[in-house]
């Protein structure tokens, strides 16, 4: 063979070898994504951590894809031997989102597990760890789904100095200045 | 009539000058360390300012009678050690009571107060007193069997349980005690170091574990009157050691010069030196301080 | 570890010898004088320099600035491009973070050095910088320049042609904005909005321009739509006195706004693809018909969005092409032709009629009009040119220049020989220049004053220098001398002025005495200036029109004296560009409206 | 001044001296700006010189440092300590945050104004406030309490009421203690 | 002593605690048997409200998420936005993020100094360490603006360029701090007491580090040589010669040994930077801030922070705000598992002490 392959291709390929149907992806220098289904997760990164020396969990995190309805788990391991970072990147239903527990491949997983438990609301079935971690008496949605809006969270609870009610918008002032109508559909893309 | 009046007023004027000196001490304490830290440090006479504002702020707490007893007690426990520890030699200052100076009972006198302290603390219900507490016991018995071994190692080589007896002994013999059983000396300044619990041992009231051990809930007043007992204890401890080793004072200006020697040791030995743990101290006071405490026993003894 | 650890003992004992050394704590006298010269104190703002953009207010994070109306003891500049407003600073919010400074596009607001201000009073951190600190000026620490900030100063460069492939063909010189340098360009817009008030038709500038930063330029010509029916022509060749006042322009070139139009607009190839994309929603026929004399800029406006209403329009064109002025007063290779026609067909489309080659007053009466219409809307625009004053004027060989450019754009042949001197410094005059560079001429501009005091565009100056064109100024023709015929032109006499400052005024050309020159030309073209010819209009209404100084007089809503009779367009207003026109024929449009649907329903 | 209804009496002027000159302030960093109390304490700054030190304890503490941002979390705590302290207690809010939310002012966890839960005596500008600033903010401490008006806990104490409003609005299911001190 | 347990609640309010963070403590005598952390006193939802702020507006509240260093978060941001854009650095851009990097370095080790003594109740070196951290402070002053919160470090490169004359303020200072990190160190080091209260005391196993995924010094601590300026060299470290610290033990001696070496690698680094500092330009500018928007993608940008490997992940749907910022701070796996897991069988005295050897900061953990 001719070619030869980066070691970004070479882990693509590996983990396509190893599980079908598996979507991988070389982003860039070091980062390397694979797209996994729900059921995958684990079996990848054992397989991972086990054979192909991605020995270090660096991170685990929650994205909120509000439009489609999915929640999106990404799991970042590192390898101290490629040092690629390998992106494990599985979809969950937004709808009562459950999630392997995977705190005994890497304990610290049990962290991050509390944290998106309590801030996204996603599950991890099996899974032992206090309830609250950061919130204490949190009543509302989980805060860091996109549909909770914090901003009017904060108009409800908290106060705001008055003093400044005096302010001016400069486009609305222009546009009066100069009677100027400005069509509804255009305002969207005023200043805010 | 005449001399009991003047007996009381000397009283007050000892309780006076160990609070004066005991507070401008603990100035020149923060001063010490101030200038050894790189900085300018607080007026000398800061801490008499702390004490006014403490005495002066509301106090609104109410852990139960021994709370508010506890600090009583130390402070009652200071002046009456004060009243058995002869200031200046030669009949200078009112003897108070030291004419019964007596050595086996000052020695237990100065643990009472930490008892009381104990007692008090033990009931404000925080855990950090708690711990405190025990932590403190557990450093007296370390501090206190190397500084007894000393004193009974004095009181057999001299054969007297009295201080101005001792101050006797060495107004004849010209030489301090310090320098006529140096192992005595060396257990008791060491055991000193605990007795002052700065730095290493201040693990007693370590902030950055037990807050502030026993005290944590003491404010105000409370906090006013533990400062007012231990600036007059710390002078009670300080004119005792400069009583015993280093002979005594003629007048005021030696006295200060003296016990000012004398306080720089833990002073400055404090300023450079991380904290022991608890059972590490007990170690370092069962260690070289019983050492010298033996050997000073068996010197007095052959 | 051994049993006894001396050196562990002895060695931490060294730290007492700090006990020796001066301490480092600063004097409380001298406590905090020594602030490092970026430090990131309060803000200062220098009042008159500050144009209320309003865009340091945009960028905080923490909703900690407020634009707000400053009495008028600051005397705050309210002009045209000037909010008028200025910013105060909610130091209960402030993190300064400085972004503000970064982006302010003026440079006018800094941080100072100072930070100190301490009170018992929660409701005593609002800052009114400029206000607060009048002394700040002096304290500057944080400050931005051009390279350092964070707005895009310079502009994306435009492609033209080569200066020499240009003088070959009247083909177009501005190539436009491709996609990519089109969103890169409108993303250096601030949306400050201060351009919408300069503009005469008062476009929404900032939003189409964030429409096509966003990707979204099916949106950004639906904006333009909503108050210009002819975007394409004013991207092409519009004044754009918008530009002048751009916040970016303070301190760098201004914001594209006329190519970003350009852009916007050329994306639809077709009339029937600008109908596609703009998609008006045109009321129901109310039945009233209004007729419009000229199909000018200003005409035509007020014929589409009078269509646009309802409105049964009629629109009576004297000459062959729609477009009046910047049909035939713009060379082609500014604005090309069919661009204009398509502009034209979109409107026809949406139900304007259009009668070519009808002048009023020759081929149809005024009265006739006037008769059949519930209003009558004017816009004739400045056909007749001003007459230089010199001698020989009349010669063969010399011509006004707006005749010259429509005979070229009428496809007339008019041969201007190998020498041409153009008189004038305007638009009209450069456009003439550059035409006749293109008839392989050496063409030499005299103007009175200097060449910064030329009101023509900079780009078109600099467009004509480019293709070869001399420029003279501060010379003054003096007389046209005829050749032996008598009837052609051979030469020109000038005189050579130079710039006396007078109070109040810009500097005026004064001749220097016996300085003048002559140059052999073959063509003399004028373009000093130009006047309306009222000549179609029937005696009965001239009369009832109020004129003054040659120009129409109308109300805010343009209607003139005669309630019935709208006009607009240069023969009405004084500045005399195509959106003017514009601007006059979308206020006649609601004057109309308000007209005849108030009074009559 | 003598003749002022107002005037200090002898007392108040020397327990004002003494309390003005003793500020023990809590250990308790319960935002960002605690990163500038160890250089505010050490050698270039040495705000000792000006008798302030560091109270391990809230029973020992005259003042409170708020320094920064109080998550709703904290300020329960800080309720607590704040009732815990002995009077006359003071109340230092540091910077922005304090004032009027600062950068977190859309922050679903962090209070934005403080004198709406417990009362303070001076605020400091700055995001967040240098050593010198905290310093200057102690001196206007010291000038209020020398002129008695430092008042804070009077005020707390008066209303009472409206503060626990105020306080229970954010701090849901969480017992208040009786402030009977 | 008593054999029934106590409960004794270690901060938030409590001296010894480092930040605004709780351990709860389940004690027989001054021995631990069961140690919960509770975090969340300084929640401020950052990763929420970067959701509402555009890309250039995130720049500067990311430098609030760890107050002892502020500058790791700006510079692992940058990074992910850069991989993600695709934007190159400037050399000049990317030496004096190095240098403000190192910078923060030095003053955050300093601050572990006092943190580390102060808990052993050893105030003096804290004070003199605090003290002369503000001569660095002073250069951030003149380089940024700013002492504490710099807001230096952006997508592209830096903010600023430096000013005339800092090269050589650098060097002095550096000549400064390398001579009193010597007084530290004959304090703190040599001092038999410091000895033996952190020699056997917070031992990490190796197994244990990376199933806890423990980072930075700690790590090296225990002789693992992990570093990410080694592993993934950012900026300009592949052109910088330094080494990492290295020791045995994983105790808090171990760890201590691993700063005390690097710090000096600092120092000559920073002296690197400043003899080699290329010419150029410091920043390629982005546009508009308003108006600037990151295509789709993710990345995850990480730095060695003084505590670790600091990292973001950031995902962006192509608009104008990021759509999820994910920080991993060191401390989040330090501070809250493995604390639970190492404070069980130790000393209550030492709990202040391993804390601030671990360096756990709780703002990061909770952002």
């Amino acid at each position: 063979m001719g070619t030869t392959y980066s070691k970004e291709e070479i882990l693509a390929q590996q983990l396509q070898t190893a599980f079908e149907h598996l979507i991988t992806e070389v982003v860039r220098k070091d980062t390397v994504f694979a797209f996994a289904t729900k059921e995958q997760v684990s079996s990848i990164l054992l397989y991972a951590k086990e054979k192909l020396g991605y020995i270090s969990f660096v991170h685990l995190s929650c994205v909120d894809w509000l439009e489609s309805g999915e929640f999106e788990l990404v799991y970042i391991i590192w390898s101290p031997e490629t040092k690629i970072n390998l992106f494990v990147k599985t979809r969950l239903d937004r709808e009562n989102p459950s999630m392997e527990n995977t705190d005994m491949i890497w304990r610290q997983i049990n962290t991050y597990q509390r944290e998106i438990r309590e801030m996204f609301g996603v599950e991890f079935p099996g899974f032992v760890g206090e309830k609250e971690f950061i919130l204490e008496d949190w009543e509302d949605a989980p805060p860091m789904r996109r549909d909770f809006d914090t901003l009017e969270y904060v108009n409800d609870t908290f106060f705001e100095r008055e003093g400044r009610e005096d302010k001016q918008d400069v486009r609305e002032r222009i546009a009066k200045r100069s009677g100027e109508e400005i069509p509804d559909f255009a305002k969207k893309y005023s200043r805010e | 009539m005449n001399t009991i009046l003047i007996q009381i007023l000397g009283a007050l004027a000892t309780i006076l000058l160990a609070f004066i000196v005991g507070m401008f001490y603990g100035g020149a304490h923060r001063k010490v360390i101030a200038r050894i830290q790189n900085r300018v440090g607080p007026p000398i006479y800061q801490n008499f300012i702390d004490v006014l504002k403490l005495y002066s702020k509301e106090t609104s707490i109410n852990h139960g009678v021994m709370q508010h007893m506890g600090p009583v007690f130390a402070i009652t426990a200071s002046i009456t050690s004060l009243m058995f520890v002869p200031i200046l030699t030669d009949g200078n200052w009112f003897s108070n009571l030291n004419f019964s100076g007596d050595l086996v009972f000052l020695v237990y006198m100065m643990v009472f107060g930490s008892l009381g302290m104990a007692l008090g603390a033990g009931q404000t219900g925080n855990p950090n007193s708690a711990i405190g507490v025990t932590r403190g016991l557990s450093q007296m018995v370390g501090y206190e069997i190397p500084f007894v071994m000393a004193m009974v190692a004095l009181m057999t080589q001299f054969h007297t349980t009295s201080i101005t007896g001792m101050i006797a002994v060495q107004q004849q013999s010209g030489t301090w005690l310090m320098f006529s059983n140096p192992f005595a000396f060396m257990a008791a300044i060491m055991a000193m170091l605990g007795m002052f619990s700065y730095a290493p041992f201040d693990i007693v009231t370590a902030p950055a574990e037990v807050s502030s051990g026993p005290i944590s809930e003491f404010g105000g007043k409370y906090l006013g009157m533990m400062m007012t007992s231990g600036s007059i204890f710390a002078f009670v401890k300080l004119a005792l050691f400069v009583d015993i080793f280093m002979g005594g004072a003629s007048n005021l200006v030696v006295l200060v010069i003296k016990t000012f020697a004398l306080y720089m040791i833990p002073v400055l030995y404090g300023v450079i030196s991380p904290r022991y743990r608890t059972e590490q101290a007990i170690t370092y006071f069962w260690k070289w301080p019983l050492f010298f405490g033996f050997i000073a026993i068996l010197y007095a003894a052959f | 570890m051994s049993f006894f650890d001396l050196k562990g003992l002895l060695r931490p004992l060294t730290g007492l010898s700090q006990f020796g050394k001066n301490p480092h704590t600063k004097r409380m006298d001298v406590l905090g004088q020594d602030t490092a010269d970026r430090y990131r104190g309060f803000h200062y703002n220098d009042l008159n320099a500050c144009i209320g953009c309003g865009n340091c207010s945009t960028i905080c994070m923490n909703e900690a600035i407020d634009m707000v109306e400053l009495a008028a003891e600051f005397n705050i500049s309210q002009d045209k491009g000037n909010s008028g407003l200025r910013p105060r600073v909610d130091y209960g919010r402030c993190c300064w973070c400085a972004l503000c400074v970064d982006v302010c596009p003026t440079g006018s607001l800094n941080l100072t050095k100072e930070y100190d201000y301490v009170s018992p009073d929660a409701n005593s951190f609002l800052w009114t910088p400029g206000v607060d600190n009048p002394y700040g000026k002096d304290q500057l620490s944080f400050t931005s320049s051009v390279e350092t900030s964070l707005m895009n100063f310079e502009r994306i460069p435009m492609r033209e042609l080569e200066g020499t492939e240009r003088v070959k063909s009247f083909a177009e010189v501005v190539l436009g904005y491709n996609e990519e340098e089109a969103r890169a360009e409108a993303s250096r817009c601030i949306s400050c909005s201060l351009c919408t008030e300069v503009c005469p038709d008062h476009m929404h500038i900032p939003e189409y321009i964030n429409a096509i930063a966003k990707g979204n330029d099916d949106d950004a010509l639906r904006i333009i739509y909503d108050n210009n029916p002819l975007p394409e022509m004013c991207g092409k060749v519009c004044t754009r006195r918008c530009e002048d006042v751009c916040a970016i322009a303070v301190r760098g070139e201004a914001v594209a706004i006329r190519w970003l139009k350009r852009y916007a607009t050329e994306r639809a190839q077709t009339s029937d693809l600008i109908k596609e994309i703009v998609n008006p929603e045109i009321q129901e026929a109310n039945g009233y018909k209004v007729g419009i004399i000229g199909a000018g800029p200003s005409g035509l406006t007020a014929a589409y969005y009078l269509a646009l209403r309802g409105f049964d329009v009629t629109v009576f064109e004297a000459k062959r092409f729609g477009g009046g002025m910047t049909m035939y007063g713009i060379p082609k290779y500014r604005l090309p032709m069919d661009s204009l026609d398509k502009q034209i067909g979109y409107l026809q489309k949406i139900g304007v009629k259009i009668n070519f080659n009808t002048r009023v007053g020759t081929d149809i009466t005024f009265d006739e009009i006037y008769k059949k219409h519930d209003a009558v809307f004017i816009g004739i625009g400045f056909e007749k040119p001003w007459k230089l004053g010199v001698e020989g004027e009349d010669l063969e060989n010399s011509i006004p220049a707006v005749e010259y450019l429509r005979m070229i754009n009428n496809e007339e042949i008019f041969d201007v020989g190998k020498k041409v001197v153009v008189i004038g410094g305007g638009n009209v005059a450069i456009d003439g220049a550059r035409v006749a560079a293109r008839h392989n001429a050496e063409v030499t501009i005299l103007y009175r004053r200097r060449v910064e005091d030329m009101p023509a565009d900079w780009e078109e100056i600099e467009g004509a220098e480019d293709e070869g064109v001399h420029i003279h100024p501060q010379a003054i023709p003096v007389r046209i001398i005829a050749d032996e015929s008598g009837k052609k032109v051979k030469a020109i006499e000038y005189i050579e002025a130079e710039m006396v400052a007078e109070e109040g005024a810009r500097p005026r050309p004064v001749p220097i005495e016996g300085s003048n020159k002559i140059i052999e030309v073959d063509t003399i073209i004028g373009a000093i200036g130009q006047e309306a010819d009222y000549s179609f209009i029937s005696e009965e209404y001239v009369n009832k029109i109020e004129l003054n100084r040659g120009r129409i007089v109308t109300n805010d809503q343009q209607q003139t004296s005669d309630a019935k009779i709208f006009a607009g367009g240069d023969a009405v207003n004084r500045t005399a560009d195509a959106i003017s026109a514009i601007a006059d024929g979308f206020r006649a449009v609601k004057g109309i409206e308000a007209m005849l649907l108030k009074t009559k329903k | 001044m003598y003749n002022d209804k107002n005037a200090q009496t002898i007392v108040d002027y020397i327990q004002n001296f003494t309390r003005k000159n003793s500020l023990f302030m809590l250990a308790y960093g319960t935002g960002c700006g605690a990163i500038e109390l160890p250089a505010t304490l050490t050698s270039r700054y040495d705000a000792e010189r000006l008798g302030v030190r560091g109270a391990a304890t809230p029973r020992q503490a005259d003042l409170l440092l708020i320094t920064g941002y109080l998550s709703t979390k904290t300020l329960k705590r800080v309720i607590r300590v704040y009732e815990q302290m002995q009077d006359p207690k003071y109340v230092i809010g540091f910077g922005s945050c304090t004032i009027n939310g600062g950068m977190y002012w859309d922050s679903y966890n962090t209070i934005k104004l403080l004198d709406k839960y417990i009362p303070v005596d001076v605020y400091i500008n700055g995001c967040m406030p240098r050593p010198e600033s905290v310093i200057s903010g102690f001196q206007e401490l010291k000038r209020l309490i020398a002129a008695g008006k430092a008042d804070g806990a009077k005020k707390y104490k008066e209303n009472l009421e409206w503060y626990r409003e105020n306080q229970k609005k954010v701090l849901k299911n969480w017992p208040l203690v009786e402030y009977n001190w | 002593m008593r054999e029934k347990s106590t409960t004794l609640y270690l901060g938030p309010q409590h001296p010894g605690i480092t930040g605004n963070m709780m351990v709860k403590l389940q004690l027989e005598g001054d021995t631990i048997v069961k140690a919960t952390t509770h975090v969340g006193y300084l929640h401020r939802a950052f990763e929420k409200l970067i959701e509402r702020r555009n890309w250039m507006q995130s720049t500067t509240i990311l430098c609030r998420f760890c107050v002892p260093e502020p500058d790791p978060p700006e510079a692992a941001f940058a990074l992910a936005v850069e991989q993600i854009e695709g934007r190159e650095v400037p050399e000049r851009g990317k030496y004096l993020r190095s240098l403000v990097l190192e910078l923060a370095r030095i003053q955050s080790f300093m601050l572990w100094y006092a943190g580390q003594n102060g808990s052993a109740g050893l105030y003096t070196v804290g004070q003199w360490s605090v003290g002369d951290r503000n001569y660095v402070l002073d250069l951030f002053e003149e380089l940024t603006g700013g002492r504490i919160y710099h807001m230096y470090i952006w997508p592209g490169g830096v903010r600023r360029d430096i000013p005339e004359g800092f090269e050589d303020k650098v060097l002095h200072t550096m000549d400064y701090i390398e001579k009193r990190i010597d007084d530290y160190d004959r304090m703190m080091f040599d001092s038999a007491i410091f000895q033996k209260r952190a020699q056997g005391v917070g031992i990490i196993s190796k197994e244990k580090a990376m199933e806890w995924g423990v980072v930075g010094a700690p790590l090296r601590g225990c002789g693992i040589g992990h570093d990410v300026r080694k592993d993934n060299p950012y900026d300009a470290y592949d052109k910088l010669d330094f080494q990492m610290g290295i020791f045995d033990g994983g105790d808090v001696w171990a760890r201590a040994k691993v700063r005390q070496f690097e710090i000096r690698q600092s120092i000559s680094m920073v002296r690197q930077i400043i003899q080699n500092l290329p010419k150029g330009d410091y920043l390629n500018k982005m546009p508009n801030p308003m108006k600037w928007t990151i295509p789709a993608g993710s990345a995850y940008g990480k730095v060695e922070s003084v505590r670790g490997e600091f990292g973001f992940h950031v995902v962006s749907d192509g608009s104008d705000k990021p759509r999820r910022v994910h920080a991993r701070g060191p401390a989040y796996a330090h501070g809250i598992s493995l604390l639970e897991d190492i404070l069980v069988g130790e000393n209550l005295a030492d709990v202040s002490f391993i804390m601030n050897s671990l360096g756990v900061c709780p703002p990061e953990i909770e952002r």
